[in-house]
């Protein structure tokens, strides 16, 4: 579905990502591991069109992506749930949820999508009036990620969902991320907590210093002793 | 004397919605784009030249004058954006600022070239309006009611349009915008175009009120920016608000000192209000 | 950013340039030329100036404010107390500098910064402006005034020949460059910086903010209130709407960023180049496109700002440094 | 010793520290001292507080109510540098390099105006002297050039904490040093911690929202939520405290490491 | 590479600046026209005199030039409305172009700077429109020549014309006349209301109010409010047109009643456009004083052969610039270039044998035109150096005309009268108290 090939990508002269090559099959969920500053966030923004790569190609069903402009990719089916959320905080919940699906498609089928949305999140639907800046860390997550699947995305990407939340809050969390996989979601998700995401994911990457050092499925990343000391503290 | 203030104060009221027409345009372009739009005084002196032009000259009715003007001026903002704001976005916000100044040149010689040096206006009058012993303007009082309107449709596309809530959108974070699917160039765009008929409905409610000459935006500008900063930059009913506060000042001020002092006294309680008040009299961010 | 005229040849080039601009007016015949130099070195100075702030972030759209205010001063000390302008101009500059103090306190107690800062600057300028022209008792309102003449004079600052300006005012670039360096070399360089950059982390390493900006911004004042006076001398007339106002206000940044703000040389040839462009556009096409020749400078103005976004000196500094990295990694 | 017998100095203390915005309470009612020496744990989920805490002891914020008082002195709004100069240095949550310098002249800034009394006859030289040999202490391996947008996210910590070690702090309040590091990066950043605390001689309040590193260094917990303090003690008996399990913790207790 | 071309280019551009304009023939006179082309004193009335005086030395030239051999070739140079500007190109039309002679330019501003810089550099200044009495005032300069009136002029006229009417007021004195004096900020306005004050104040009459205000006001309705309370007969205004349109307009909504509004000069020379922005209803029996523009000067008053002269250039403006009706503007530019060229010059190379600042400043100092024989209509004869006017036309005066229903009128002095004045507003003006 999502095939990388061989992408670098640099902030002026500062280049963050080597040559990655990497690949998410339809309706498998994946996961990239790593720590702060090895390009996790970097590699999502340039999937996403944020970020222009300086090498490589990206491929999505068939259709090469990498010099699209993002709002393009969006149309195409790929969302990103940025780190922090990044709501609209002057937006209500409501208007945050519409802006979602601002892409034409999704916009004809709003009401259906709405509809499915708060029967996954109904705390939303109590919600929906208030400033998004008013929510709670997890509501504000929630929301984040609600609104990622109203432009009827295929592959719906996370960047870092569960950084700078409660342990509690963070458990909710990948709960909700649960929640949209088991409604059959292609999935992209970048975390820290490597431990968490594992019990997710269908196939792991892992990243150092912009490099790709490792992949294979969950069960052989929970195996690999050097990942098992440096990001699972077993 | 206290009817005289009184009057002085209508005056003043009637003056500030003149004014906060001219500051939604300069509102909406900072919430949006985050530029102070230095040339936007200069789009209404093209605008105004517009409409006499198509009156005078080609002898159009002043309604169709006007409606032409709005569109040409919004076409004159979306090249803005193309030829000189665009190129800028990533640019020092100095570097933007003073571009945009030198539109001012641009536009101020390029109306001297096609139009020449001479005054122009178009005689219009509207009915006196007398209430007891006091006149209201009726070209001001046009104008105020413009002023109204124009904030209602305004706030009407922002909040029931599609495009609008895109707008708003990215007035508040410009990145993730995009993630949503938005083009930001586009909003730039609208927002611009926007930005340039605000400026076309200006002129249009300006015609019974001032002469156009080539020089005519400058006189605005800083009139304009102080209004829009002591609203709080980027929203839009503290530059309406504020329109009135400097309206009913520099009115009620010029009768009790000069004219020429009221300029002063306008420019010194911004000045103090900044300073006590930096984030303006509505200062919280948002449309 | 290092500079080319700082490595090896860099001495030997300054000294180049320099003997060159101290031994112009000997070959030149041209008063006008003397006339057009001496004016880019004034406007250089008075932009210098403004880059000393400039630079570090604090961006002032008013120092019209303060070339006016030590210019208004000076002359009017000289015009009814017969004040000699080389005394006035402390006076006048201290007056500038009262301003900027008064300001600059207000503004950074209140956190004003960015986009703020230079829009109350901008409405100082203006309120200046005003306010000269309201007090057109003293100060001859938007007519201007002439300074009385006393003909050749050193000692009232009035010399009978433009050469003496010229090198009068080639000596104040000179000392304004000179402060340059000395504070680049100095720890408010390093604060100032830092503040530019993040006034949070800059103050919590114990750096005093509110002192740091009112220093950089009471001498770039007091020398911009020099400025002023060095200007009103030359040309020996005052003018609301030539020392203060908005198109002045506007003009300082214009020479500063069209140069490169952020290199000691940049504003110098920023201006000069601006004063020539202006001169040539208006010179050459002025009579006879009317006005289609300004509309080509304001488009010159706006493409340069696009596409040398550091300025003309910052621009060939960043072509060099590319060519020479570029030199490195070959061998 | 029974703590009667000795004079023990109060080097911090917060009296009724209360802080709003609009009208939301971030801290109401924090009381507060930090003895001279101690190694003081300030934990707590995320928006208890703890960052606005140390923005009020820095003085980057005012309180709205309350007093805080260093070494005996009311410190309550002074500016930060002030408040620096006078022994109180701070890291931050989101490093704060400044980017255009380099790693070596960040610290430098320390050194040159972190300390009123030093700092008047403190040159370029000896500055450079002391930043090196910070940057050395807290284990950063860089060059004289390297810029700290060359850093890692680990170095960047480092980065922080040399910087303020260089204004010769007697308090350092330590903002999250280790979120965002791998196992190893932890280690490694506590024992700098420590050594701070052993080998200076410097006081210390360590902020963090994960507790696991911490619990082990500190000597003194304090528990933050909903801008209260909820609990306080040694790090073994508020581990085991019902408030902060429930507030705190949650009903995922073992899974925070 | 992209940035590397922008720098060649401007390399380029920055070369050839400072070259003169080459090849100067024999018999030739250079005049520098300096001007307000652009800039906001373009429209107020620069850029018409500017056209004005072109066209004089067309007409000479056209005769094969001064005594017909000596062809005048104008160096132009454009002051952009800025005193900065205009001292360059001063600095440069004399020390580059080195012409004898600079003519300029409309604005005060502009030649308060540069009387004495041509003065200090021995090159005549033949002043062109700009009025201020300062230019020439006290200043004792021997190079400076103005054929024209000075601002006080202009102020001291309309009061004069009034104490010579204050019956048609119902007066029995002229002391009992209430007068407002209200006047742009800018230097015109402030010299011209300075005569305005200075002669109200001689015949004892009363100041209701006085006030200034910058020609770019945006608002003069408490202006207006205050006019209304104080209840003048007469509004003595100097104003530029924008600001003179707002005035009319906002006077006309806030209901201001009074007996007469004289205007002086500036926005009120241009009385057709007033009418055509204003309606004529508004403006009609309107006051301006100025010098009487070319096409109302009844010629038959004026030295044989000037009508002539006049209708050639009417018919040379309407041809190149398309206005059959030029503002006084050009026709003060024609005027005052055609007594330089053609009074002045000619009597130079006859009497020295060439042009050069001295020959003409002599020659010039020994002019004695009568009043009629200069297309201005009054005569020529400069103030001496010793004089506090020095270099002033002592013969110069302006009229006070009124617009009665679509036609100028003269009105004041009583030797050009054409009419009797139509005081106080007669009641289909809607100011008419």
């Amino acid at each position: 579905m999502l095939e990388i090939e061989g992408i670098s990508a640099a902030y002026g002269e500062f280049r963050v990502l080597h040559e990655i090559s990497l690949g998410v099959r339809s309706g498998e969920t994946a996961i990239a591991v790593g720590p702060n500053g090895a390009g996790k966030t970097t590699l999502l923004k340039v999937i996403s069109g944020l970020l222009r790569p300086s090498l490589g190609k990206i491929y999505f069903d068939g259709q090469r992506i990498d010099d699209q402009e993002t709002h393009e990719i969006v149309k195409l089916g790929i969302s990103l749930v940025p780190e922090g959320g990044r709501l609209f905080p002057y937006l209500t919940v409501l208007d945050n949820l519409k802006i979602g699906a601002f892409s034409k498609k999704a916009r004809e089928e709003f009401r259906k999508a709405l509809d499915e949305i708060f029967g996954l999140f109904p705390i939303l639907k109590d919600r929906k009036k208030q400033l998004a800046g008013s929510l709670s860390g997890g509501e504000r997550q929630m929301l984040a990620i609600a609104r990622s699947l109203m432009s009827r995305p295929k592959l719906v990407m996370l960047d870092e969902p569960s950084s700078g939340l409660a342990p509690k809050i963070m458990a909710r969390v990948f709960e909700f991320v649960r929640r949209i996989k088991s409604q059959g979601y292609s999935i992209l998700m970048v975390e820290q907590n490597a431990r968490k995401a594992l019990e997710l994911a269908d196939h792991a990457y892992l990243l150092e210093s912009g490099r790709l050092q490792f992949h294979g499925g969950a069960e052989d990343f929970v195996k690999n002793p050097y990942i098992k000391k440096a990001y699972l503290g077993i | 004397m206290f009817e005289q203030i009184l009057n002085a104060a209508i005056n003043g009221i009637l003056l500030g919605g003149v004014l906060a027409l001219l500051a939604f345009g300069l509102n909406l372009i900072f919430g949006v784009v985050k530029i102070i739009h230095m040339a936007y005084g200069q789009f209404v002196m093209l605008g105004l030249y517009l409409i006499y032009v198509l009156t005078m000259q080609v002898h159009l009715p002043l309604v169709l004058s006007a409606l032409i003007a709005v569109f040409a001026m919004a076409i004159l903002g979306l090249l803005t954006q193309l030829l000189v704001i665009g190129p800028l976005l990533e640019a020092p916000r100095l570097n933007q600022l003073l571009a945009l100044a030198g539109l001012i040149i641009v536009f101020e010689n390029l109306a001297m070239v096609i139009w020449g040096a001479d005054y122009r206006g178009i005689p219009l009058y509207l009915p006196i309006l007398k209430i007891g012993n006091f006149f209201i303007r009726g070209s001001c009082l046009f104008a105020f009611l413009g002023a109204l309107i124009t904030l209602g449709l305004l706030y009407l596309f922002l909040n029931k349009t599609y495009i609008g809530l895109a707008i708003r959108a990215t007035a508040q974070d410009t990145e993730i915008v995009k993630l949503m699917g938005v083009n930001s160039r586009s909003v730039y765009f609208i927002t611009l175009a926007a930005g340039g008929a605000l400026t076309g409905i200006v002129a249009a409610f300006f015609t019974p009120i001032y002469t156009v000459h080539p020089h005519f935006g400058s006189s605005f500008t800083i009139m304009a920016f102080i209004i829009v900063v002591l609203g709080g930059m980027g929203n839009l009913l503290g530059g309406f608000i504020s329109a009135f506060i400097i309206g009913v000042v520099t009115s009620v001020s010029a009768v009790l000192t000069t004219t020429e002092i009221a300029d002063i006294i306008a420019l010194l309680i911004f000045i103090l209000v900044m300073l006590v008040r930096p984030q303006g009299l509505l200062g919280t961010r948002g449309i | 950013m290092r500079s080319p005229l700082n490595i090896k040849r860099g001495p030997i080039l300054l000294t180049v340039i320099l003997g060159c601009l101290i031994l112009f007016p000997v070959f030149s015949p041209s008063p006008y030329l003397i006339h057009i130099i001496t004016l880019i070195f004034i406007w250089s100075y008075v932009s210098t100036a403004w880059s000393y702030m400039g630079r570090f972030g604090l961006v002032s759209l008013g120092h019209g404010a303060f070339l006016g205010t030590g210019a208004y001063i000076t002359a009017l000390l000289f015009n009814f107390f017969n004040l000699s302008p080389w005394i006035g101009m402390l006076i006048g500059a201290s007056g500038a500098v009262f301003l900027a103090a008064v300001l600059g306190y207000a503004c950074f107690r209140s956190g004003i910064i960015g986009d703020y800062f230079a829009l109350v600057t901008l409405a100082v300028g203006e309120l200046v402006a005003l306010s000269i022209i309201a007090m057109r008792e003293i100060t001859g309102g938007s007519l201007g005034f002439t300074l009385r003449s006393l003909g050749n004079s050193p000692l009232y600052f009035q010399f009978g020949s433009k050469v003496y300006f010229y090198y009068i005012s080639l000596l104040f670039l000179l000392f304004a460059l000179y402060l340059w360096k000395r504070i680049d070399k100095s720890k408010m360089q390093k604060a100032l910086k830092a503040i530019g950059e993040d006034e949070v982390a800059a103050s919590s390493v114990g750096i005093n903010i509110i002192r740091h900006k009112m220093a950089i911004f009471i001498i770039s004042a007091f020398l911009t209130g020099i400025g002023g006076v060095l200007y009103a001398q030359y040309i020996t007339y005052l003018n609301p709407h030539t020392l203060s106002g908005v198109t002045v206000s506007l003009a300082i940044p214009f020479k500063a960023i069209l140069g490169g703000m952020f290199n000691i040389w940049g504003p110098a040839i920023g201006t000069a180049m601006i004063v020539s462009l202006e001169e040539y556009i208006r010179v050459s096409y002025g009579t006879k496109f009317v006005g289609v020749s300004e509309v080509v400078y304001g488009i010159a103005l706006i493409t340069l700002i696009i596409f040398l976004p550091k300025g003309l000196y910052g621009t060939v500094l960043e072509i060099f440094h590319k060519r020479q990295r570029s030199a490195e990694t070959i061998t | 010793m029974p703590p009667s017998l000795i004079q023990v100095l109060i080097m911090l203390s917060l009296d009724g520290i209360g802080k709003f915005f609009g009208g939301l309470a971030a801290l109401s009612d924090i009381s507060l001292k930090v003895e001279e020496g101690e190694f003081l744990g300030l934990i707590g989920p995320n928006g208890s507080g703890k960052t606005t805490l140390f923005n009020v002891i820095s003085g980057v914020l005012k309180p709205s109510s309350g007093r805080v008082s260093f070494m005996g002195a009311d410190i309550t709004g002074l500016y930060p540098d002030k408040i620096c100069h006078l022994g109180v240095a701070r890291t931050f949550q989101i490093p704060r390099p400044l980017k255009d310098l380099t790693v070596v002249e960040n610290v430098m800034l320390g050194a040159l105006f972190g300390d009123s009394g030093r700092s008047t006859y403190h040159s370029e030289e000896t500055a450079k002297r002391d930043a090196i040999k910070y940057i050395d202490f807290v284990g950063l391996k860089v060059g004289e050039l390297t810029m700290p947008d060359e850093l890692t996210a680990a170095g960047l910590r480092k980065l922080e904490l040399a910087r303020a070690l260089a204004t010769s702090p007697t308090l350092l309040l330590a903002d999250e040093v280790i979120s965002g590091l791998n196992q190893e990066e932890i280690l490694e950043a506590s024992s700098v911690l420590n050594r701070i605390r052993d080998e200076m001689g410097v006081t210390i309040i360590w902020v963090e929202h994960i507790m696991g590193a911490l619990m082990s260094l500190v000597e003194r917990v304090v528990v933050l939520d909903y801008g209260k303090i909820i609990a306080e003690g040694k790090p073994s008996e508020v581990s085991g405290d019902k408030r902060v399990v429930e507030a705190y913790l949650g009903e995922e207790e073992q899974e925070v490491y | 590479m992209k940035k590397i071309t922008v720098l060649l280019i401007i390399a380029l551009l920055a070369l050839p600046t400072f070259l003169p304009t080459v090849g100067a023939a024999e018999k030739e006179v250079k005049v520098g026209v300096l001007f307000s082309i652009t800039g906001p004193f373009a429209p107020a009335g620069a850029l018409a005199g500017y056209r004005g005086s072109l066209i004089a030395m067309e007409m000479i030239n056209d005769k094969g030039g001064v005594l017909g051999k000596y062809k005048i070739r104008p160096i132009t140079a454009d002051a952009q409305s800025n005193p900065d500007i205009a001292i360059r190109e001063a600095e440069r039309l004399i020390s580059v172009e080195h012409v004898p002679i600079v003519l300029g330019d409309y604005s005060s501003s502009i030649g308060v700077p540069l009387a004495p810089i041509c003065e200090k550099n021995k090159t005549i200044f033949w002043v062109i429109i700009a009025i201020s009495d300062k230019i020439v005032q006290d200043r004792h300069q021997k190079y400076v020549f103005r054929v024209q009136p000075m601002g006080s002029q202009w102020g001291k006229s309309s009061v004069e014309f009034l104490n010579e009417n204050y019956e048609k007021l119902g007066y029995k004195s002229p002391g009992e006349i209430k007068v407002a004096v209200i006047h742009e900020d800018g230097p015109y306005g402030v010299s011209v209301s300075k005569g305005n004050l200075e002669r109200v104040e001689r015949y004892g009459m009363k100041v209701v109010l006085k006030e200034g205000y910058a020609h770019t006001a945006k608002d003069l309705s408490s202006l207006i409010l205050k006019l209304k309370a104080s209840d003048p007969d007469v509004i003595l205004h100097t104003g530029y047109f924008p600001d003179i349109v707002l005035f009319f307009r906002q006077a006309r909504e806030l209901g201001l009643r009074t007996n007469a509004i004289i205007g002086h000069g500036a926005g009120y020379a241009n009385f057709l456009l007033l009418e055509k922005s204003l309606g004529r209803q508004i403006v009609n029996y309107t006051y301006n004083v100025d010098p009487a523009p070319a096409q109302i000067l009844d010629v038959k008053k004026l030295e044989p052969g000037m009508d002539r002269l006049i209708a050639e250039f009417l018919r040379r403006y309407k041809e190149k610039h398309g206005e059959a009706d030029p503002p006084t503007h050009a026709t003060q530019g024609f005027g005052h270039t055609w007594i330089l060229i053609n009074e002045v010059l000619p009597k130079a190379i006859e009497k020295y044998g060439e042009v050069t600042a001295d020959t003409v400043r002599m020659t010039a100092r020994e002019l004695d035109i009568p009043e009629g024989a200069t297309p201005c209509g009054y005569g020529v004869r400069f103030a001496p150096p010793g004089h506090e006017y020095a270099g002033q036309d002592l013969r110069s005066y302006p009229v006070v005309m009124q617009w009665v229903s679509g036609k100028v009128e003269i009105v004041w002095p009583g030797s050009l009268k054409t009419i009797e004045a139509k005081l106080p507003l007669p009641s289909d003006s809607p100011f008419a108290k």
